[in-house]
């Protein structure tokens, strides 16, 4: 047996981010012992780790650098992921204190959980080793289930959390099932090694090797929600704490999809032939699904939830399109959709009170004239979603479709714009009952500052990268 | 080292079968407790192919990984219980179609 | 520059009105019209600033927009463009002034209204594809905000089927755009989508041409609308407010036929001459069908709105022939359709406000009770049928001067749609104007005022403006269209053939002149025989 | 320079008609009757400066063109806002400014009534302004302004008492007819483009020749074109319903609008393109069919019917006919002759029948009047002379006019078209003499109540200057003094044709395209004029007219009763009197087809078929939602056998 590890492949600098957030969630959790009732310190703790870890996360140069015997990696992906995760992470954060203040959630360990979360989040979008992956997977999937069931009290949440968590866990199963068959014929569990051996033509053509990759599709499928994995999306997504709820349709999702990227795309690109329709049939029937269930919803969260499987699909088009412009596109995507779905969510939680959320779309009725300013930025918002200009949505979505025309596939992509229009029409629904309906009844809101804060950077965001999004898609197509 | 004396493909079938076993489990059985005993089971028949897939062909990452697994696996127990108990406060019941709150 | 600034003035004034209180109704209106007005009158600049002479763009600015993509802000001006421009701020002035009754959410209406503008002058002025489409989609939105938020009963489903019917198409249009900008870079070595840098440089295969051809057809005929893609545009026009109406009418659907006009004809040559057969019949059975449905309305607007696929079949029917004489024609009914169609829905409005009903059967004797009223309404409606001395028939006698070139059927075909014309506007004029004053509500309406005038009469000025002397208006875009049929030109497809011309000494008459044929000899036997008549000339 | 005046003649009428239209109501109707009868007065000031400097044209100029400005155009295409002043155009001006002026002084009188009289006014000046540029326009582009623009006028004048709804139909169907006429005449316009490269009337016929070919496919289609359009606005088979329609408007109208001047515009667009029409025998002989037949059939109605104004319209119709089969036998002469003189007896007539209606408020069914002539006595001599006139009794103008037309249509024609002209002069005759029999005398079968009177001097005026100008009319144009006859000499520059040479291009241009030209030969034989032929045939048009008179007089006068015998129980009278059902046919054929079939178009194709697609599809994607949510069951294991199902349904895709 070879040494498994050698002490000299070990970079603590390129692991930094993972390692200063690992102390920053410590401290959490102590400083939470000592801390009382109050929070606010723990936010700010968190809050400041999360700044360390961005920070820190560029520590390591030059890049791409390797650490753990090539099962960590530092590279333009992972670092952009980093910042997405960070951010995602810090607005969730943001968006908890006065929801948590309303709602009663008081447990302390919930700061600690996102900061979790986050690491597992660091961990798979830079890992270059199955083992690793896997354990990323499971740290955000374990911090999640705990999160998604925070609020012990109330049944939805309670009932999420058990769907969230069993659906999960056997979804794992198949995950690393298909993990074990890969590493069984090609006799690693790193992925560089592993497209080494698929070089070889006769090792593309080894069932187990194809059945690996159906299962880890399976895994994987079901972290970013995609069709037919993506059942427990809509009640996860409906029962969590509205934060958490914008937090999984982001930073996991966006983690998943990042070692989605690493192991279909860079990995087994020349297995493209055998994984490409499936991955394709898989997208369209996301955005199909996803538009489908999303018209009749009534519920906003569970709605959002929808859509949020249907933009699973489109993302999954940059990672079929496997070239570099996917790679950047995802990226670009991604962070446009984390400012669109925190500030979204922003809103939602700025528009409940306690003990009445006000989540279903009805509630929405005539806030274009009590709150002007809540309906324009919610309308900007949606329409970002839908993938209207010139808002970011739209130059995201331009981005994947040309990387998806790049490679050849019109017929996705027309697939993906037919479903853009279909998406339109929920959108579009709730500005009709913001614009176009009465009020139905009085509802006070208390416009909390921070949350307020971050629908501000949503919407500010969301324009500026619809507008001038030339340096951001110039960072993301380093 | 049992070498050769039991061929690769018996472990493999062993473990298609656990796992064939647990999905099964999770597919058939209502109680949550015994689904979530299936996806146990669905996690070691993994383990028993990764440990086989080490020893004949003389690796050891599959070794740490099943050591990995194991461990996840008790993390997945406790938290998964914990929010069995939390939900069963809520409503005594274990039976996983009870928890029908959110739909369509 | 300064381009620049009249197309975001309006932006910028909105964005100065979502700041102003929302109680001071008066002073929103007042600085919403100056905003408009300023917009208008600099827009004048720039036409009495233009160089008719010159096909190339002009004012135009080009500074990197997303320069990792190679994408500019790029804009500019031609002829084709010129007159579209002026007639959008033109029309938003108008219907700044026309929306002065609004009652509810005065200072958003008037925000969608200035947004609204800027994304239709963004449309016209964009010179780079992406931004092109940036423009194209934007401007849905403050729309789909006008119809739905003060439209009528049904204007939820009318503002969402408008969005989604012209979602459809500019989203394949999207694809087809993302298509030429890959495909650009890849022969090119270029990656831009710069329209001019496209039009010289793109070469595809006939068949890709005609996908891409189609892509960019199907979101241009929606919003047209071309027959069969028209159904949106009756439930719109009916729903939306009477500016938004006077918009959707005026601009918005120009902006599908400059769309043909900027991408289909000068990318696709080939594709669009072998179009052209399909385009020609769904004109006309746009222009006849239009002209039949829109005779058996009851509703006012709805009329008016199916005058306009009938109209707009002209426009498309002119600009498909492919000949300085059709696409001038076009260009010119575009500005027409714009006008008369513009001030037919502010006329409908106007006694909308005061009966709030739309249907011909509540009307009938309004010339009495409102004389002036019914001058300017009889003026449009003849307007809007061609009459000769008015705008509509310039542009409708070229169209077809220029079918007739290229077929004489289908210029036959499309006339009829002029007799069509005449039955239903004519036959809603006399249901509404004359008669006697049946309806007893009908009895104590006020004429116009001072302010309907106001939005009116200029719309009357252009009419017979254009109608007798339309030469400032067609000098403008007269070198933009010879340079472009320059590249249409069907002869540069055509396999030649041998042309037997009777005047072969004058080289210049070459295409006019009959080709030798004669009525068959035993038809003219037959004839004489059954009249024993040697043909006759005396005198 | 007299001539720079040209285009002043249709300005003033315009002037008027603006300042008549909007500020009419304010200045009150004095005003409102001096500036329309003003402008007009100019307008014919002018004409006759117009035309002395005409004269003054050195030798050899026929046509003076004055372009005012250039109208629009694309490429090689341009319209010239631009005035011709030709022999022909000379005669039509002076007609339209000369009893356009004598109509409008009538109509002061006629109209003092009415509340709206400026509108009146505003639209008779702006008709007098649209008929000038019809008639004065040197392209065909210009030409059509004026066409459209009588139309429009007529429509609103037909429609002037808008709250009548018979009115209103009437105005509407008449434009909408005439629209049809107009289609024609547009393709017409642009097919001539084809051809010539221009739509210049001087260029057109100048080049003509050159580039048709005689009895050509083109030549015939532009002909047929433009003489469909004539049958729109001259009120020809089978665009004549609207004429009789036509006469609920006002009756100064009539005579101006539908009587002297509008509706024989197709006449002299005819002979504007008589260049164009000599080309094609083909088209020649359908004009002179549909002249003739014209004639005819609306001679029959005339005869039957019993509203004074309808009789008129239908002998307008009639007479019309006769100027087509003028046309169609190529004596255009004898049609502008006819033209001329149809205006003066024509308008004398319809003012006379307004004069009759005026002095019996209101009635116009003939039934209703008799024995007027005691009361009216200047109405009833300028009637009697009129109608006199109409018959063909010498030495009237209308006799050497419509002789003219006959003799033509005998020696350039063949006897067909005399037969049918000849009979069609009979019927005239009779159905004059019956209106003037039963208005005038026999008894009053006035409503007692109703005291008849003579009109005011504004109104007998013009009767009498009408009457005096259909008496000596015939001087224009005296048959026995061949060479002399003045309106033959004065058009012969524009009716010029030199058919040797066309037949010579036209064989050219046949060998150079491959193909052989028919012989042609017998088209140039030279033809003479008979003296003898001529004198027989007036005397013995003579004879027709003064037995259709005498005729008249028998059942009318004499013996009341014999109308009643004759046609008792005749299944045919029934089918004249209903006007042969060629408006219920129109009706049936294309109205309510038309309606219906929109209707359908509408509600079945428009809602149903394509907008049903548009929402099937949002209501099928509106299902398949409802599926899809309903597969979201809320149950865990139905979520993990999701995941199953699409595990094993990946596997069989990938295997």
């Amino acid at each position: 047996m070879e040494p498994i590890l050698a002490p000299e492949s070990i970079d603590l600098i390129a692991l930094a981010p993972v390692i200063v957030l690992s102390f920053f969630a410590m401290m959490v959790l102590v400083v939470d012992l000592f801390g009382g009732r109050n929070k606010t310190l723990l936010v700010f703790i968190s809050l400041v780790g999360l700044l360390m870890t961005a920070i820190s996360a560029f520590a390591k140069n030059p890049i791409p650098a390797y650490s753990f015997n090539d099962s960590y990696i530092v590279d333009h992906l992972s670092l952009f992921f980093i910042c997405i995760f960070t951010i995602s992470s810090a607005l969730a954060i943001l968006l908890s204190v006065e929801y948590n203040e309303r709602e009663g959630i008081r447990a302390g360990e919930y700061y600690a959980l996102i900061l979790f979360c986050t690491i597992g989040m660091i961990l798979l979008a830079s890992s270059t080793d199955m083992i690793m992956i896997f354990l990323g997977i499971e740290i955000v999937s374990i911090s999640l289930y705990v999160l998604t069931g925070i609020r012990r009290d109330n049944h939805r949440s309670n009932e999420a959390a058990l769907k969230y968590f069993l659906l999960g866990a056997f979804a794992t199963g198949f995950l690393l099932y298909g993990m074990t068959m890969v590493y069984g014929s090609t006799g690693s569990t790193n992925l560089f090694k592993i497209a080494e051996v698929v070089q070889n033509p006769s090792a593309q053509s080894n069932p187990l090797l194809l059945m690996g990759l159906v299962l880890l599709i399976i895994g994987f499928g079901f972290k970013v929600a995609s069709v037919p994995f993506h059942m427990w999306a809509p009640d996860v997504y409906q029962g969590a704490p509205t934060p958490i709820t914008a937090f999984m349709a982001v930073g996991p999702k966006a983690a998943a999809f990042a070692a989605f990227f690493r192991v279909f795309a860079e990995t087994f690109p020349e297995m493209a032939p055998s994984w490409e329709i499936l991955l394709s049939t898989i997208a369209v029937l996301s955005m199909f699904f996803g538009n489908l269930g999303a018209i009749m919803q009534t519920n906003i969260k569970r709605m959002l939830a929808f859509s949020s499987i249907s933009h699973a699909g489109y993302i999954l088009i940059a990672v079929i399109a496997k070239n570099s412009l996917g790679g950047s596109s995802l990226l670009f995507y991604m962070l446009a959709y984390a400012f669109t779905i925190f500030g979204l969510f922003g809103i939602i939680i700025i528009l409940g009170r306690k003990g009445e959320e006000n989540l279903e779309i009805e509630n929405y009725s005539g806030l274009a004239y009590r709150h002007p300013i809540l309906a324009l930025s919610m309308t900007v918002f949606l329409l970002s979603l839908g993938g209207l200009p010139p808002f970011a949505g739209f130059i995201a979505k331009f981005y994947i479709f040309s990387a998806a025309i790049q490679q050849g596939l019109i017929t996705l992509v027309i697939f993906a714009v037919l479903n853009s229009v279909i998406s339109f029409y929920y959108y579009l629904k709730v500005v009709v009952f913001m614009y176009m309906k009465e009020p139905e009844a009085e509802f006070q809101i208390s416009l909390t500052p921070l949350t307020l804060f971050v629908v501000f950077i949503g919407v500010f965001v969301t324009i500026n990268m619809g507008i001038f999004p030339g340096s951001i898609i110039a960072l993301a197509s380093h | 080292m049992l070498e050769n004396s039991v061929p690769l493909s018996h472990y493999l079938m062993l473990s298609a079968t656990l796992f064939v076993i647990g999905v099964a489990g999770v597919l058939i059985r209502r109680n949550v407790i015994v689904v979530f005993m299936s996806i146990e089971i669905m996690l070691n028949a993994v383990n028993i192919s990764l440990i086989a897939f080490d020893n004949y062909m003389n690796l050891s990452n599959g070794q740490i990984f099943s050591f990995m697994v194991m461990c996840v696996a008790a993390a997945e127990v406790s938290v998964g219980l914990a929010i069995i108990i939390a939900l069963h406060r809520n409503k005594p019941s274990v039976n996983l179609d009870d928890f029908n709150l959110l739909k369509w | 520059m300064f381009l620049t600034l009249i197309t975001f003035l309006p932006l910028i004034g909105a964005l100065f009105l979502v700041f102003m209180p929302k109680e001071s109704v008066a002073a929103i209106k007042q600085t919403a019209l100056a905003v408009a007005v300023a917009d208008f009158l600099l827009s004048i600049f720039l036409w009495t600033n233009f160089d008719n002479t010159s096909h190339k763009m002009q004012f135009e600015l080009n500074v990197p927009w997303i320069e990792a993509w190679g994408i500019n802000f790029h804009v500019g001006l031609d002829g084709i463009s010129l007159l579209l421009y002026v007639m959008t701020t033109f029309l938003t002035m108008i219907c700044v002034i026309a929306s002065w009754d609004v009652k509810i959410h005065v200072r958003e209406y008037m925000i969608a209204m200035l947004t609204l503008s800027t994304g239709m002058l963004g449309v016209f002025i964009a010179l780079d594809l992406f931004m092109f489409y940036v423009f194209w989609e934007f401007q849905l939105i403050p729309m789909y905000i006008i119809i739905g938020v003060w439209g009528g009963p049904r204007r939820v489903y009318a503002s969402i089927k408008f969005f989604l019917f012209t979602a459809v198409g500019s989203l394949l249009m999207l694809v087809a755009i993302l298509w030429i900008y890959l495909h650009i870079q890849e022969t090119t070595g270029v990656a831009t989508a710069d329209i001019l840098y496209i039009t010289e440089h793109l070469s595809a295969p006939l068949g890709t041409q005609k996908w891409l051809w189609m892509a960019f057809f199907l979101a241009f005929a929606i919003k047209v609308p071309m027959f069969p893609f028209h159904t949106w545009l009756p439930d719109a026009h009916v729903e939306a407010p009477t500016a938004g109406s006077v918009i959707l009418a005026g601009v918005l659907l120009k902006m599908g036929t400059y769309g043909f006009l900027r991408f289909n004809l000068p990318f696709f040559p080939q594709a669009s001459y072998e179009f052209v057969p399909m385009i020609a019949w769904l004109s006309i059975i746009g222009i006849i069908y239009g002209a039949l449905v829109s005779m058996v309305q009851v509703d006012l607007k709805k009329l008016v709105a199916y005058s306009s696929v009938s109209h707009l079949g002209f426009v498309m029917l002119g600009i498909f022939a492919l000949n300085p004489y059709g696409i001038q024609g076009a260009l010119i009914q575009n500005i027409n359709h714009g006008i008369s169609t513009g001030a037919l829905f502010l006329l409908v409005g106007i006694i909308y406000d005061r009966r709030h009903t739309r249907l011909i059967s509540e009307f009938g004797g309004l010339a009495k009770i409102m004389p002036k009223y019914a001058i300017c309404f009889m003026i449009v409606a003849l307007s809007s049928i061609g009459l000769p001395g008015m705008n509509g028939f310039v542009g409708e006698f070229l169209i077809l001067l220029g079918v007739f070139q290229v077929n004489g059927l289908w210029a036959a075909c499309a006339t009829s749609g002029v007799i069509l014309a005449a039955c239903y506007i004519l036959w809603m004029f006399q249901r509404v104007m004359f008669l006697e004053v049946k309806n007893p509500k009908n009895m104590n309406l006020k004429d116009m005022n001072v302010r309907e005038m106001f939005t009116v009469v200029p719309l009357i000025i252009l009419i017979f403006w254009i109608g007798l002397y339309p030469k400032p208006f067609m000098d403008t875009f007269d070198a933009s269209v010879t340079h472009l049929v320059s590249k249409v030109n069907p002869d540069n497809f055509r396999p030649k053939q041998e042309h037997h011309d009777n005047d072969h000494n004058d080289k210049q008459n070459e295409k006019h002149g009959e080709h030798a044929r004669l009525i068959t000899p035993t038809e003219m036997a037959s004839l004489n025989h059954t009249l024993q008549m040697p043909a006759l000339i005396k005198e | 320079m007299l001539l720079k005046l040209t285009c002043l003649i249709p300005l003033f009428p315009l002037i008027g008609s603006i300042i008549n239209g909007f500020f009419g109501l304010k200045i009150g109707k004095k005003a409102v009757g001096f500036i329309a009868c003003g402008s007009m007065t100019l307008s014919f000031l002018t004409s006759v400066l117009v035309y002395v400097g005409y004269l003054m044209l050195p030798e050899g100029q026929h046509v003076y063109e004055q372009v005012v400005w250039t109208w629009f155009g694309a490429s090689d295409f341009n319209v010239d806002f631009g005035f011709q002043v030709d022999p022909l155009t000379l005669v039509m001006i002076f007609v339209v400014t000369g009893i356009g002026l004598i109509i409008h002084v009538y109509a002061v009188g006629y109209m003092q009534e009415e509340f709206s009289y400026y509108r009146f006014f505003a639209y008779f000046n702006l008709f007098v302004s649209a008929m000038l540029l019809l008639v004065m326009g040197n392209n065909f582009l210009l030409m059509f302004i004026g066409w459209e623009g009588v139309g429009l006028c007529s429509y609103f004048l037909i429609g002037y008492y808008f709250e009548k709804k018979s009115a209103c139909d009437a105005g509407t169907k008449a434009f909408i007819v005439n629209r049809v006429g107009d289609f024609a005449f547009l393709l017409a316009v642009m097919y001539i483009f084809n051809i010539f490269g221009t739509i210049d009337f001087t260029e057109v016929m100048h080049a003509a020749p050159e580039k048709l070919i005689y009895a050509g496919e083109a030549v015939t289609i532009i002909t047929m074109l433009l003489f469909v359009g004539a049958t729109g606005k001259s009120a020809q088979i089978p665009l004549y319903t609207w004429l009789p329609d036509a006469m609920e408007g006002p009756t100064p109208v009539s005579a101006l609008i539908h009587a002297a001047t509008m509706v024989t515009a197709g006449v002299y667009m005819l002979v504007r393109c008589s260049v164009l029409f000599n080309l094609s025998p083909m088209t020649m002989t359908v004009v002179a069919f549909i002249g003739g037949g014209t004639a005819i059939m609306a001679a029959t109605i005339g005869m039957t019917q019993f509203d004074i104004k309808r009789v008129l319209a239908y002998s307008t119709v009639s007479q019309i006919g006769y100027m087509f089969m003028a046309c169609g036998v190529g004596a255009y002469t004898a049609a502008i002759f006819h033209l001329v003189t149809h205006a003066f007896f024509k308008a004398c007539l319809f003012l006379g029948s307004g004069s009759v209606i005026h002095g019996i408020h209101g009635e116009q069914d003939m039934r209703k009047m008799g024995g007027l002539k005691k009361h009216m006595p200047i109405t009833y001599w300028t009637f009697l002379i009129s109608a006199l006139t109409i018959a063909g009794i010498p030495p009237l103008a209308g006799f050497f006019s419509k002789d003219e037309v006959l003799y033509h249509s005998l020696m350039d024609g063949n006897i067909i078209f005399w037969g049918m002209g000849i009979s069609a002069a009979l019927l005239t005759a009779f159905y004059m003499f019956r209106l003037v029999f039963m208005t005038f005398h026999g008894e009053s079968r006035v409503d007692p109540s109703v005291h008849p009177h003579e009109s005011p001097k504004m109104m007998t005026m013009p009767l009498v200057v009408l009457a005096g100008l259909a008496t000596v009319g015939g001087m224009l144009g005296l048959p026995f003094l061949h060479g002399w006859h003045i309106l033959h000499n004065w058009l012969e520059p524009v009716l010029h044709f030199d058919l040797a040479n066309a037949l010579q291009h036209s064989e050219h241009m046949l060998h150079e395209a491959g193909r052989h030209a028919p012989s042609w030969a017998h088209l140039l034989e030279p033809k003479e004029h008979n003296g003898w032929i001529e004198f027989a045939l007036m005397v013995f048009s003579t004879v027709v007219a003064i037995t259709g008179v005498v005729g008249a007089y028998i059942f009318y006068i004499k013996r009341p009763d014999l109308p009643e015998k004759f046609t008792q129980g005749q299944w045919g009278l029934d089918m004249v009197q209903n006007k042969y059902y060629v408006d219920e046919l129109y009706d049936d054929v294309f109205v309510k087809p038309t309606v219906e079939g929109s209707n359908l178009l509408w509600k079945e194709c428009d809602a149903k078929a394509i907008d049903g697609a548009v929402n099937g599809a949002a209501k099928t994607i509106g299902w398949f939602s409802r599926q899809a949510q309903t597969l979201q069951s809320g149950f865990v294991r139905n979520y993990a056998l999701f995941i199953v199902v699409g595990f094993i349904s990946l596997l069989l895709a990938m295997f």
